[in-house]
């Protein structure tokens, strides 16, 4: 599985994304914003952190860049999107996803570990978890307090769509468990053919014993199977 | 040619800015206060052009790149 | 050269420099500087740029070692970590701006201290910050601490860069001027460190980064002068506005090109921007630089020679490199979509020589203005109030009768509750190589690809400074290296930010030199010299100077990041044990000024040689994988510290302490004796721990065991004066920092 | 009783968000973008009280709470 992960002037967690793929035993390069070739890539992430300063909206400038215009083509032909934080607003923002981003309901920003219960399977991106396993991973934003109308939230809802939810330490979905605020404590989403996922959470940074956490560690090996690397 | 951009939240979305700005108001004794809604303006200078070009070209800006229509709405005013 | 602005001693008194020292710039150009020359020397001799009243003071300090690579002088230290690597770290303050403007002035501070490491050639890997504020119930308090934290959160998130530790403490000598303290440490490769030169005569002198704009530029006594009086306010805001997402590109812009190797010498512009860049760099190399000022980008139109040297815009670096370079070096900026102009040249006759179209604005001889700098030896003086602070009569304090109620007090109380309420609104996991997140003694990095750690502590307890500078001094230094020795790390090097009032006042002068002093002794006794820091003094708001403090932060490297220790219980049927010895000591504690309103006596006695002891035993503790939790006790004593180790959301675990003692309770639960360690072992290990103690000459008395009854029991002689629930502890706890902050 | 607040930097304080505005405008094919300053502003509706009231109370906000006087200017129009 080779891993294209793009490069915005402002993006600070590429290289950690591209270690944790690469400690799963996947591959990954980086691709820049300048850039429109995918180079073969078979699944493009696009991580966390400021994609443009995103002083304006999170994500909201990306959407223009060079990358995007061959990214979003990829998606509609099929291909592996995976967008984590920063990615996940750029995501919303260029409509490969639906919904919006708002400041989080503590107005702060918020950098912590929380949990999130992980609510579908049968996404390349999550089938090495169980339905419902509870992840304990750390959440690094400001604008995660994720919004969709109300037709919208039903249709994500009907199709399952919703990949994770924000819940307590036990799994219990319920307000003390969502901080930021987002609507159906939702924490992720896919799009309609499963192929195109973003989440708030960083499952790179939970992606090592040594730092104490490695809950995130599945989503890769999920997508190493996927590709039929790992048994 | 200069405009303005003014881009604030869709009335059916929560302010919550807003309604923190609010609650510091009204608790440092300002009662009269009945209700803050937050939002950002964009001035744009334009380089020489007609006025009703720039109003075209702003409000095409403003639709997509200065609001989010998920969310937002906006008016420009020249 | 152009006449206008015609200066006389009455202008150079009115930019801030003294009559002796105007004539000395007279007499090292041999002739009256004009009015650009004259403001670059007023910036270049100002306190802040010369340390002219610290100068003579700082040279006390140890600054060698063997580990040490670069020491003070450059812009920031550099030291060995081992397998190839360098840690580059330095701490800076952002005081006065974070006053005016809380979260630009923490902001832009987080900024500047970032630049000083990258400008060296290492990428930044932590961030920390130590904080002071006024009062909790001051009403500037709130405000003043929700702009800060934002605001350092803000810079630093945006970078990447994790902010993974650092102090708050209250207290109302910071009514009137707040501490702001930022540090950041990087690492690279020994042979990649690049060094603030501006060397080989011919070479090009490249402004990279931001538009210069009329931010900034000095001080007050500037503003009062007559030729800027028609365009005072509204032209030139003395707080700049950071932009984090400028800074992250002109990160990876620098990185590049050293790591290309396309330049020679690089300088960030910080405070004093173009002037000091260029003047030390030329000074250092013992050349000369011309530039162009028309070059230079601005962001408003019609600056003057003057106005650009003076300017203190942000996220700006002046570069040298060899002509053939150039382009190159234009290429990869342009690829970050940043500004990089060819300004100037290096040249060999020692001069800066300013042009502004082609005409010759300035001329100065470069080494003078920054070696000739003037040093005071200032006057100082024991206050005459010392003496007074040190009487505490014990017998006139009574001893709680609820004991359980005092812990609570304690523990919730503004300088001892949780600091979630600031770090959480810090990404401190991003880089992926954060091991200890804020919340513990000390913060620990891995480095991927190698064996070792950075443990990183930031310390000082103002309170004892005020009551004993000298003793204050020690005590920050070996509060902070037994913090990382805590981990298991052994303590390498420290960056220090002494923040202290008017130096011209021969009492804040004496309590500076005792400080130094003591930080000295204990410096060289630890064997952990000083790299790089930083002096901020006119910490005052009308009468009134802030306690002295000197914020120590100590960096410390464990060889095998795998035996780190960390401060939380972690299992039932664990025997905890005290290392070191309680004493009889009161003086300066937080139990004094928090349950009897008294801030005196003298603060906790020093001991460097057992001090040394302990920091070695918990090395080799870890080294030898005995204990399974350790935590230094400071504020707030023991009780305070045992606390601590099962403050976890959700609390798991609980204690039971049963002490004998012969001091009084109150001593024995919350008297800040220094030197003490409460560590966890396994029932099994509890011997290796007693002999490996013993080999190092340092008490062991077992006090206790770790048990599941999410209780804090503590028996003292027998009887049991604390009980306390620590999931209710733990809410009180972690909830009292939004009080404090009205949410 | 409605009344705006804007709030923007000074016009010679660094404004970093209409920067990046302006860039992203210029790079999307908006070539005659000239500058952008970004601004917050507030929409805030007081109880019954007179016009001058109003302003009065408002300005006084602004000073206070909406802006900082070191890098901010703003404006209240009702
Ligand atoms: N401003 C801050 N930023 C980040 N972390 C902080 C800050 N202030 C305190 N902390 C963290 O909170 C914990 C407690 O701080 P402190 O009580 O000063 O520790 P200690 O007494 O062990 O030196 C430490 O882990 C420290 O790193
Ligand atoms: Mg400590």
């Amino acid at each position: 599985m080779k891993c294209g992960v793009v490069v915005f002037p402002g993006s600070n967690c590429d290289r950690d994304t591209v270690y944790a793929v690469e400690s799963a035993g996947g591959e990954a390069f980086y691709l820049w914003h300048k850039e429109t070739n995918l180079r073969g890539a078979d699944c493009i992430i696009l991580p966390g952190g400021f994609a443009y300063g995103d002083y304006l909206r999170t994500g909201a400038i990306a959407r223009f860049s060079p990358i995007m215009k061959s990214v979003i083509d990829f998606a509609d032909k099929g291909g592996l999107v995976f967008g984590i934080c920063n990615g996940f607003q750029v995501l919303l923002e260029s409509g490969l996803l639906p919904g919006a981003m708002m400041i989080n309901k503590t107005l702060k920003f918020l950098g912590q570990d929380i949990f999130i219960r992980v609510e579908e399977t049968d996404t390349p991106y999550t089938h090495d978890y169980y339905q419902g396993s509870v992840l304990r991973i750390p959440v690094a934003h400001f604008e995660g307090n994720y919004y969709a109308d109300g037709d919208t939230l039903n249709l994500l809802e009907k199709e399952e769509r919703v990949i994770f939810r924000y819940c307590e330490r036990d799994g219990k979905i319920s307000e003390k468990g969502n901080l930021n605020g987002s609507l159906n404590n939702i924490a992720g989403i896919c799009s309609e053919n499963r192929r195109v996922l973003g989440m708030m959470p960083h499952p790179e940074r939970a992606s090592a014993p040594i730092l104490g956490k490695s809950d995130g560690f599945a989503m890769w090996k999920s997508l190493l199977k996927y590709f039929g690397e790992v048994a | 040619m200069k405009a303005r951009v003014y881009v604030s939240f869709k009335d059916s979305v929560l302010d919550p800015q807003g309604k923190a700005v609010k609650n510091a108001l009204l608790s440092i004794g300002y009662e009269k206060v009945k209700d803050v809604r937050q939002g950002k303006f964009f001035q744009i200078e334009m380089d020489d052009m007609s006025e009703a070009e720039a109003k075209r070209q702003i409000t095409e800006m403003a639709e997509k790149i200065l609001s989010n229509p998920v969310i937002e709405k906006f008016e420009v005013i020249l | 050269m152009s006449e206008e602005n015609k200066v006389t001693l009455q202008t150079a008194l009115e930019q801030g420099l003294t009559e002796e020292e105007f004539n000395k710039a007279c007499s090292i150009l041999g002739r009256t500087p004009n009015f650009t020359e004259l403001g670059v020397f007023a910036l270049m001799w100002s306190e802040h740029c010369s340390y002219k009243s610290s100068k003579y003071h700082l040279k006390k300090f140890p600054t060698e070692g063997k580990a040490v690579v670069q020491g003070p002088g450059e812009n920031a230290g550099v030291i060995d970590i081992g397998d190839g690597l360098v840690a580059v770290f330095k701490v800076e303050s952002h005081n006065h701006p974070s006053y005016v403007e809380p979260y630009q002035g923490a902001a832009t501070g987080v900024g500047g201290i970032l630049r000083d490491v990258f400008t060296m050639g290492a990428r930044p890997a932590a961030n920390l910050n130590s904080l002071r504020f006024g009062e909790p119930g001051h009403k500037k308090t709130p405000h003043l601490v929700k702009g800060v934290v934002a605001g350092i959160g803000g810079y630093g998130n945006c970078m990447g860069i994790p902010t993974v530790g650092g102090e708050v403490y209250f207290d109302k000598s910071y009514n009137g001027n707040i501490l702001v303290n930022a540090f950041t440490l990087g690492v690279c490769g020994i042979d990649e460190i690049f060094k603030a030169v501006a060397s080989g005569v011919g070479n090009k002198v490249i402004y990279a980064g931001s538009r210069t704009g009329r931010d900034g530029i000095h001080g007050a006594g500037l503003l009062a002068s007559k030729a800027f009086q028609e365009d005072a306010e509204e032209k030139r805001p003395t707080v700049q506005v950071g932009d984090p997402f400028q800074e992250k590109k002109l990160l990876e812009a620098c990185l590049e090109v050293m790591r290309k190797k396309l330049i020679v010498g690089i300088q960030d512009m910080g405070a004093a921007g173009l002037s000091s860049s260029s003047l030390e760099m030329a000074g250092r190399a013992g050349t000369g630089i011309i530039m162009h000022l028309d070059r230079v980008p601005t962001r408003e139109a019609g600056m003057t020679p003057y106005e650009l040297m003076l300017s203190e815009s942000q996220e700006r670096m002046l570069i040298v490199a060899e002509p053939h370079m150039v382009d190159k070096v234009r290429e990869v900026f342009e690829k970050w979509d940043l500004n990089a102009v060819e300004v100037g040249e290096v040249t060999d006759d020692g001069l800066l020589k300013l042009y502004m179209h082609d005409e010759l604005v300035a001329e100065m001889p470069a080494a003078p203005l920054s070696e000739e700098a003037p040093v005071y030896k200032r006057p100082y003086s024991r206050p005459s109030w010392q003496s007074s602070l040190a009487n505490l009569d014990l017998d006139k304090i009574p001893v709680p009768r609820n004991f359980n109620e005092t812990f609570k007090k304690m523990i919730s109380s503004a300088n001892l509750c949780s600091r979630e309420w600031v770090f959480n609104q810090y990404d401190s996991t991003v880089g992926t190589d954060t091991v200890f997140e804020p919340g513990y003694d000390a913060a620990l990095m891995r480095v991927k690809g190698h064996p070792m750690g950075i443990a990183i502590s930031s310390d000082c307890n103002s309170r004892y400074c005020y009551l004993d500078p000298r003793t204050g001094g020690k005590l920050a230094i070996i509060e902070s290296a037994r913090n990382v020795a805590c981990t298991g790390a052994r303590p390498i090097a420290f960056t220090n930010c002494l923040n202290f009032g008017n130096p011209e006042k021969p009492e804040i002068m004496w309590q500076f030199v005792e400080a130094v002093e003591g930080i000295s002794d204990a410096a060289a006794a630890l064997d952990t010299p000083v790299v790089s820091g930083n002096v901020s003094f006119y910490n005052e708001t009308g009468d009134s100077g802030i306690k002295p403090t000197p914020t120590i932060v100590m960096v410390g490297v464990i060889e095998d990041i795998n035996k780190a220790v960390g401060m939380k219980f972690v299992a039932q049927g664990d025997i905890i044990a005290l290392l070191g010895t309680t004493r009889p000591e009161l003086g300066g504690s937080e139990y004094l000024e928090l349950i009897h309103g008294i801030t005196a006596g003298l603060p906790p006695a020093v001991d460097l040689d057992r001090e040394r002891n302990l920091h070695n035993l918990l090395i080799n503790l870890s080294k030898e994988q005995i204990i399974n939790s350790a935590h230094d006790i400071s504020d707030g004593g023991l009780a305070i510290a045992i606390a601590e180790c099962l403050l976890t959301d959700p609390v798991r675990l609980g204690a039971d302490v049963k002490l004998e003692s012969e001091l009084r309770p109150d001593i024995a639960l919350f008297g800040e004796s220094q030197g003490r360690v409460i560590v966890s072992v396994s029932p099994d290990e509890l011997n290796n721990l007693r002999k490996m103690a013993v080999r190092y000459g340092v008490e062991c008395e077992v006090i206790g065991e770790v048990d599941i009854s999410k209780t804090l029991n503590i028996t003292l002689n027998s009887e049991k004066i604390i009980s306390a629930d620590m999931t209710d502890i733990y809410k009180s706890w972690s909830k009292k920092f939004a009080e404090i902050v009205g949410e």
